[in-house]
């Protein structure tokens, strides 16, 4: 009854050589995203950086929040760089307030995403 | 602003994850025929998804023979809303989250709802009520307070 | 597409005109979840507006003491509606707006609520209930319909 | 408790040497709508054609469609050209239903209305 959430896997290039991962959501992120989170999370290569794209996610709940919350934790044991983008100003803001930005910059876009991890 | 002082909305969605998006729908509604501006709007939908899912997962336990309750009242210079359930409400108030336990595993990545709800609105109470059979969370948004 | 059946929302707004908003608001949320595109939400949307209207005006005269009742009821393929007031319900049944009569001025520029609303979805009912104290109306808009 | 209809009234050049009043709503379009509707039709030209803007208008209701039959009433009575643009395919639907279609020409925008009307 929730909408499922749907992730893409795309490969770029940093633009010094290296290659990113970017993980694309879209529908919600919520207590029904384990798989779409942390199951695709399992599968990329750890000795790249991530980026959580969420420009197409128009729903998230805190058991979504806390999904991404183990997904840092994943890549923190792994010390991989990871940051997201594309979040509204609002879930900026709840992403601040829980204190995610601590352990993952929020970028407004790809472009500096792509440039600043 | 036009004066919306009267009945209040009454709302009744069956106990089942997602229906907190029928709660958003309605409240968004209500709060933008008052004039509240869009990012409050916002944070009225977070606070009210946030209480409908702890209503139907710890309030109702899923059972979807029972009805979560959202009321949405239109004062002056402010919307109230309660949320209802026919649980036996919260038994102590959670450790607000603190990102660094949670990241070292030494505290459960959940527990953001109670908190964020608190953030988001100017009031949160959270009220037992009917001998232990019904408990309801009360939130207040005023329309002149700024978001944060 | 996942299963709704289930317990119907319900949803009661003030008579107040600016509240059939409300009620769009709530069953675009429903429809949404149940999977309808977006063309036929506009078209559910339109429809439940002016049923909330016409029992906001004409079923209980903008007595705000009085309220609409909603509820929105998911089949497995279909979404039915009810809006309830406490009216007598229609006498007779309008005639199809003529727009050349209204652009002649032989017939009032208004009437075409009804018309509307069984112009946008697939079934429209309008019954009186509790012996002349009540009436609504029951819409069902179907999942699979193409838009018209 | 209505959302509240704003008219404003601007002048434009039709391309030919001649000008075109546009009305151009925002807000509800319903049954509190009758003096930014016709009120603000008794204000304009009766020499030169009017056009409708609707871009800014997400709600209308059969109410407010009545109001706008009674201005193309007018219209029609001075033997003004009346048309109308940027309204959602929704009520494009919703317009051609009622008929109005017969008496106003419905343009997707300000340009091909302008060059059209
Ligand atoms: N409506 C409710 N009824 C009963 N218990 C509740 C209710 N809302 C919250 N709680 C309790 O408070 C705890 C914290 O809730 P919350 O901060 O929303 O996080 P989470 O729901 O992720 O655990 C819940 O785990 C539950 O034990
Ligand atoms: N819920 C209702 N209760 C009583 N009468 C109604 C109701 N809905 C519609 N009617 C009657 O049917 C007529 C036509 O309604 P409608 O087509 O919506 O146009 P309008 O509301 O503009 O008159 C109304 O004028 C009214 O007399």
């Amino acid at each position: 009854m929730q909408t499922e959430t749907k992730t893409s896997v795309d490969q770029i290039a940093d633009g010094n050589g290296g290659r990113i991962t970017v993980l694309r959501f879209s529908g919600d992120i919520s207590s029904s995203s384990h798989d779409a989170l942390l199951g695709i999370y399992q599968t990329v290569s750890k000795s790249q950086p991530v980026l959580l794209d969420f420009t197409k996610v128009d729903y998230i709940n805190s058991s979504g929040i806390a999904l991404v919350i183990q997904m840092l934790m994943e890549a923190n044991k792994n010390e991989q760089k990871i940051a997201a983008f594309g979040l509204t100003p609002h879930f900026q803001k709840v992403f601040t307030m829980v204190g995610i930005t601590k352990y993952a910059a929020l970028f407004q876009d790809e472009a500096v995403a792509k440039a600043s991890i | 602003m036009v004066n919306l002082i009267g009945k209040p909305v009454e709302l009744r969605v069956p106990s089942r994850m997602g229906y907190e998006k029928v709660a958003m729908g309605t409240a968004a509604s209500v709060a933008k025929l008052m004039g509240f501006p869009d990012d409050r709007i916002e944070d009225l939908k977070t606070a009210i998804a946030e209480a409908c899912i702890n209503a139907i997962e710890h309030g109702n336990h899923l059972n979807e023979n029972l009805s979560v309750g959202v009321t949405l009242s239109a004062h002056d210079d402010s919307l109230e809303v309660t949320v209802l359930d026919d649980g036996g409400g919260i038994a102590k108030a959670p450790p607000k989250p603190d990102i660094d336990r949670k990241m070292h595993g030494e505290e459960d990545p959940r527990g953001m709802g109670m908190f964020l709800i608190q953030s988001l609105v100017d009031e949160a109470e959270w009220v037992k009520a009917g001998n232990g059979k019904a408990s309801y969370v009360r939130l207040v948004i005023r329309l002149d307070k700024e978001s944060d």
